[in-house]
């Protein structure tokens, strides 16, 4: 266990290539250098466009990096072949934010919360039922959902099987790719509290992309803020909303509608 | 719109959607029935009726349809119900083996150009593009002159056409299934590619490739009928609906209509039956989507 | 026209003016194969000229289905299946398809919540707003082209003559809004009805939004009913509010009210889940226990009875449906223990 | 913009390549000995043997290819063993009145296909609807020949609406002097009005029978863009700033179905040429169709292996063509993002 932090990211590039023969290159991330220490939540925020997803795609190996270490653990993990990046996904989980496409409607909530570990090798039956039952049960689902199909649940309700199905493994970091931004604010409330208390109880690491700046500050230890690809505030939570330096941040700071004008009008 | 229309609507769509078929479309199971009954019909028909297709007997050339011959006879006095039964059997059998071959050809192909991409991606969209530039039929015709007239030349024509069909529909559905979230996760947690693929990709393949199979067992029967009816199908005395228009084509002209009018609207009705049932399956799977 | 707002909005909460907008028991059903969906359930209130009404709630509360029952715009299978609504004492609904067309974009203005996909793509700006305007304004397509452009350059397009001749997709999603509302607001509506007009864009794109529309409610003194679920959109932008939840308007208040003193159970918990950045503790935000409920289902008594900390323990919340009470500070609650409620604010 | 077209003439090139070297192993590889095939069974090995030497046949496949390619760019393809004249002069005879035919059955099909669609749409009435899908269903199950048998029991022998089985003119009457080949369009062009009406009156039921396909998938495809272009929001939007149903319908959903006709051209273009092949015959049209079925049974290889190329060429040009109209008329691929 090095004492370095868990994920450790420096000068990442990225950039995609269209046309013909890729000669018109778009840069979408410029040297991001960013890390998380264990047990520890980094809020990456941004607007649409800001390279806060492709980082957090990086980071777990679903897209190619130009350049840029990312260590994961100690160990770099960018140029890892397909095999090696496969075994090392079971301790780094992703949960996607649109909770209706993350799930295979085929699959039972047992068959999606069972999947991971079938995949990586643990045969025998009775030892996933019972890592499955214990699975769903810390999300707050009950073995009689286990029988039915994701179209039965609500939204909350199924990102807490995306949350087990990727908690199962128990990871030791969990790629959070806005979770919450397409739930309704009291559903969002839950699973924040229970993505809290799961950090605390299974003392994970989250790498928390989100756009909302108070949920950031809310769940996060440290916030990065990301504005076209480059890193553009980074620091504890409670610096970068007390002591803002960056304008782009204050200007996010800003925008949220209902903070300027104190209480209400009149 | 209020989200609360789509989660129930999505609510009532089990996941199986065999078990949606049938349940809540009266007209569907009902063109199903129908064609079911087509096919047994045509299948135990040989043992229902006593005729045989070939027994020439110039007694009674030409009859109309009566209670005896309920299809009238032909030219050489020939019972064309029994010939019916026998080119209804050519048919079906011809137009299943054409759709199955070509699906589970097209298939393969489209997974793999739909998974891997890059070259073996384009070389398939080559191949397929090439092959399809040429109507099912001019290509079936062209392979009953290279080797011998004949439904083995017809079926080997049709598969050749229908597994590009199969592949260039399937694959842009493969492509879409590969955009979806529940792909990317799989795959972030780590499965190995061909376990996405099977387990993932493939069943969501299904419904879609049965709703093609019927569209091309329907066009099938329509080819497998027009060469016959240029010569290049079935040959004489294979009883094959295409040639039994054929040679009912001049006593058309002449006031004996059954001889080539039972077949056509053998024909009619059977490949109509599969479209209907194809068009309201769909709907029926997905009412929002559609397709063509 | 610029108005005091200050005066003007103060004035108009005891105002006795006419209600540009009176809505009464109004109900929409969706009719889907097996079930009745009934997305909006007797819900009435008005909507006095210059008023700032925000419709709030979370998804599956009825307010986009409202709002568009309002000017007949309802997508199939739902239909308006009873109720009023009326236009300045004229009635709207039950109007054929002329004579609604006939309001809509001229009395009542809307805009709505995707813009990239708010605007033909196959036609230019130009075309779609003179479009627009000479639907409603028998003016030359010159004389429209011409109004278009001032209206653009009012809604912050700059070099408007040219930009009019570009296509949908040369534009960014905050300029299509903007478009969007100019359109909205060509034929001078007394009304605008904005559907969650900032949702699908980004937070600093947003302000700027929502300061535009601030400005045109001001300069131009229509009323306006904002659909969101934002909480401090409501706060920025509006003077009076209607909670929606499960179908019914369960509380009716000035924005003051609401954040002071919120007398509906529902609107409180909906105040508490709201993060203030300085003070809420990770891991103890406030949420409302349970999913939303189930619109196809009957309910006989209160829908937000067994998420409710007050009601889940009452037999007359799960049975009884409660009635709107007017309490004493004005505001409406559809709550069996709304005097109770207001009492212990007091 | 230019590269998107340049790449798509680089891949409709790479397909001509591609159908055409499909087209050769058809008919040299498949049938083993061409040769023996159309000097029949009973000639005799050196007869068989010189007609080999004298269509290359025993050269290497390559150079077989290489020499039919190169005639087929200088324009040359090939003897026509069944009519003893040049592929090239008998096409020349035979595709006018192909293209004739085809016109026509395009312009039935889209118009049917358009308008029925658009009312079953527009009306936004159940029966409707199910009456257009009934009715494309019923047009996707018809064979072509055997309708074309019904229609000319029915018109031509009982009511004697249409001519019978007696090709492009009525029997004696001249064909007009040849500018575009088409009988109509030359009859026009020379002012002999009864002619043109004649040429006409005899391509309305063949022309009619070979768009029944065509009009089952467009039918179908413009239903279908219409029912999803109206679920736009953009749709919702024009009714909420005060148009009526109609000018909705007219200038924002149906530009969109047009649209969609376009990529559907290759798709059309196929059918048309099925249609051909098996609706000529019984109308004794002189034209590809019938040619072709024909070549078949003759075995004439020379004339069957034109037209696959042919028709690869015009498949590919069309589709080609289709894409081109479509990226300048869509605003969105002709006018950058700015």
């Amino acid at each position: 266990m090095s004492t370095e932090d868990l994920l450790v990211i420096e000068n990442l590039n990225k950039s995609y290539s269209t046309g013909f023969g890729g000669r018109n290159k778009t840069q979408i991330l410029h040297d991001v250098s960013l890390s998380v220490g264990r047990g520890q939540t980094l809020g990456l925020v941004g607007e649409s466009g800001s390279g806060k997803s492709t980082t957090a795609s990086c980071v777990m190996g679903l897209t190619a990096v130009d350049s840029g270490s990312i260590r994961f653990d100690g160990r770099e993990i960018t140029g890892l072949s397909k095999s090696e990046r496969r075994a090392l996904r079971s301790s780094m989980q992703m949960v996607f934010q649109d909770p209706n496409g993350s799930l295979d409607p085929r699959f039972t909530v047992r068959e999606l919360v069972e999947e991971p570990l079938i995949i990586h090798g643990h045969k025998d039956r009775s030892e996933r039922a019972l890592k499955v039952a214990k699975t769903l049960d810390l999300v707050g689902l009950t073995e009689k959902q286990a029988e039915r199909y994701p179209h039965a649940f609500s939204g909350g309700q199924r990102q807490r099987i995306a949350i087990a199905r990727a908690l199962v493994l128990n990871p030791q970091l969990v790629v959070l790719d806005e979770p919450v931004s397409a739930l309704d604010v009291s559903i969002q409330a839950q699973v924040l509290n229970l993505l809290a208390q799961l950090q605390d109880e299974l003392s994970l690491t989250y790498l928390f992309i989100v756009h909302d700046l108070a949920v950031a500050k809310l769940m996060s230890h440290q916030i990065a803020v990301m504005h076209r690809g480059k890193v553009v505030e980074y620091g504890t939570s409670q610096e970068v909303f007390e002591q803002t330096s960056h304008p782009y941040t204050k200007a996010l700071l800003d925008a949220v509608p209902g903070t300027k004008q104190g209480v209400g009008h009149a | 719109m209020t989200l609360s229309v789509a989660s129930v609507r999505a609510t009532q769509q089990r996941s199986n959607p065999i078990a949606v078929f049938l349940k809540r479309d009266i007209p569907l199971s009902i063109f199903l029935g129908l064609f079911i009954l087509l096919v047994v019909g045509l299948l135990i028909g040989p043992w229902l009726w006593p005729l045989s297709s070939d027994a020439i007997n110039l007694s009674n050339v030409l009859q109309a349809p009566s209670a005896a011959h309920p299809m009238g006879t032909d030219d050489t006095g020939r019972d064309l119900l029994a010939r019916f039964l026998d080119g209804g059997r050519t048919s079906v059998f011809a137009g299943l083996l054409i759709a199955v071959i070509g699906a589970v050809l097209g298939c393969a192909l489209a997974l793999m150009a739909g998974s891997m991409r890059g070259w073996v991606d384009s070389v398939f969209t080559w191949l397929t593009n090439s092959i399809l530039c040429f109507p099912a039929i001019l290509l079936a015709m062209a392979i009953a002159m290279a080797i011998r007239p004949g439904v083995t030349a017809v079926v080997i024509g049709l598969s050749l056409h229908s597994f590009p069909w199969y592949m260039r529909t399937l694959r842009s559905e493969v492509m879409r299934l590969y955009g979806q979230d529940f792909i990317r996760s799989t795959d972030a947690i780590g499965a190995h590619p061909v376990r996405i693929l099977l387990r993932h990709v493939l069943p969501h393949l299904i419904p879609t490739m049965i709703l093609q199979m019927a569209a091309v067992f329907g066009a099938s029967i329509l080819s497998l009928a027009a060469l016959g009816f240029l010569g290049l199908g079935a040959q004489p005395p294979t009883a094959e609906w295409g040639a039994m228009i054929t040679d009912g084509q001049q006593f058309f002209l002449t006031g004996q209509w059954w001889i080539a009018g039972f077949p056509g609207l053998g024909l009619l009705v059977a490949v109509t039956l599969t479209t209907l049932i194809a068009d309201r399956a769909r709907e029926v799977l997905d009412p929002r989507s559609d397709a063509v | 026209m610029p108005v005091n707002t200050e005066v003007q909005r103060a004035g108009q909460e005891q105002s006795t003016a006419t209600p540009v907008l009176e809505i009464n028991n109004l109900c929409t059903n969706f009719e889907l194969p097996g079930s009745t969906v009934q997305a909006v359930r007797d819900v009435s209130f008005t909507l006095c000229p210059g008023q700032r009404l925000a419709v709030v709630g979370e998804s599956g509360s009825g307010k986009s289905a409202m709002a568009m029952s309002l000017v007949g715009l309802i997508p199939p299978p739902g239909k308006v299946a009873s109720g009023s609504v009326k236009l300045r004492g004229k009635e709207l609904v039950g109007l054929g398809d002329k004579e609604i067309s006939a309001i809509r974009g001229k009395d009542i203005g809307l805009v709505f919540q995707d813009p990239m996909a708010g605007l033909d793509p196959l036609k230019t700006i130009g075309s779609q707003f003179v479009e627009t305007i000479r639907v409603h304004q028998n003016l030359s397509v010159r004389q429209a082209k011409e109004l278009a452009c001032e209206l653009l350059a009012e809604v912050g397009v700059n070099d408007p003559r040219r930009r009019i001749e570009d296509y949908p997709h040369q534009y960014s999603g905050g300029m299509r809004q903007r478009v969007l509302i100019a359109m909205a607001i060509a034929n001078d509506p007394a009304v605008v009805i904005a559907d969650e007009p900032t949702t699908a864009l980004d937070v600093t794109t947003q302000a700027q939004v929502l300061e535009l529309l601030e400005r045109i409610c001001d300069e131009r003194g229509n009323a306006l009913m904002m659909i969101t679920h934002n909480l401090g959109i409501v706060r920025q932008l509006c003077d009076s509010v209607n909670v929606m939840y499960a179908g019914r308007v369960v509380e009716q208040t000035s924005v003051n009210a609401l954040f002071n003193e919120p007398t509906h159970p529902y609107t409180k918990a909906l105040l508490d889940c709201m993060i203030d950045p300085y003070t809420t503790v990770r891991g103890q935000l406030p949420a409302i226990p349970g999913s939303p409920p189930d619109l196809a289902a009957a309910q006989p008594g209160c829908a937000f009875a067994e998420r409710c900390p007050l009601g889940s323990a009452e037999k007359i919340c799960h049975e009884q449906r409660p009635e709107a009470v007017v309490l004493a500070s004005g505001a409406v609650s559809r709550c069996h223990f709304a005097h109770e409620l207001e009492g212990a604010q007091s | 913009m230019l590269s998107t077209i340049l790449r798509r003439v680089g891949i409709s090139l790479a397909t001509i390549f591609g159908a055409s070297v499909f087209a050769f192993i058809l008919l040299r590889v498949v049938p083993g000995d061409p040769a023996r095939a159309i000097a029949g069974d009973m000639a005799t090995e050196d007869a068989v043997a010189a007609l080999r030497a004298d269509m290359g046949l025993d050269q290497n496949l390559f150079v077989q290819y290489w020499r039919y390619m190169r005639a087929v760019f200088t324009g040359d393809l090939g003897f026509s063993y069944s009519t003893g004249g040049t592929v090239n002069s008998l096409l020349g005879d035979r595709l006018p009145a192909t293209i004739e035919l085809g016109v026509l059955a395009v312009i039935f099909a889209i118009g049917t296909a358009v308008l029925f669609a658009s009312l079953a749409v527009y009306s936004n009435s159940r029966w409707a609807d199910r009456l257009l899908r009934t009715a494309s269903s019923l047009a996707m199950g018809s064979p072509p020949f055997w309708i074309a048998l019904l229609a000319l029991m029915v018109f031509a022998v009982q009511f004697g609406v249409f001519p019978g089985p007696e090709g492009r003119l009525s029997p004696g009457l001249v064909p007009p002097a040849d500018i575009t080949g088409l009988y109509s369009v030359d009859a026009l062009l020379a002012g002999n009005i009864p002619l043109m009406f004649n040429a006409l009156w005899h391509l309305v039921l063949p022309a009619a029978i070979i768009s029944i396909g065509p009009f089952a998938f467009l039918s179908r495809l413009y239903r279908s863009q219409l029912r999803s272009t109206r679920r736009e929001t953009f749709v919702m939007v024009a009714r909420s700033h005060g148009l009526t149903k109609f000018p909705v319908f007219n200038r924002h959903i149906a530009p969109h179905g047009l649209l969609s006709i376009l990529p559907a051209g290759s798709l059309l273009f196929a059918d048309l040429l099925t249609g051909s092949l098996l609706v000529e015959k019984v109308f004794g049209w002189p034209g590809i169709g019938s040619m072709t079925a024909d070549a078949i049974i003759q075995k004439d290889f020379a004339v069957v292996q034109a037209v696959l190329l042919l028709a690869a060429v015009l498949y590919v040009v069309v589709s080609l063509l289709a894409d081109v109209i479509l990226t300048t008329v869509d605003p969105r691929t002709r006018v950058g993002a700015r």
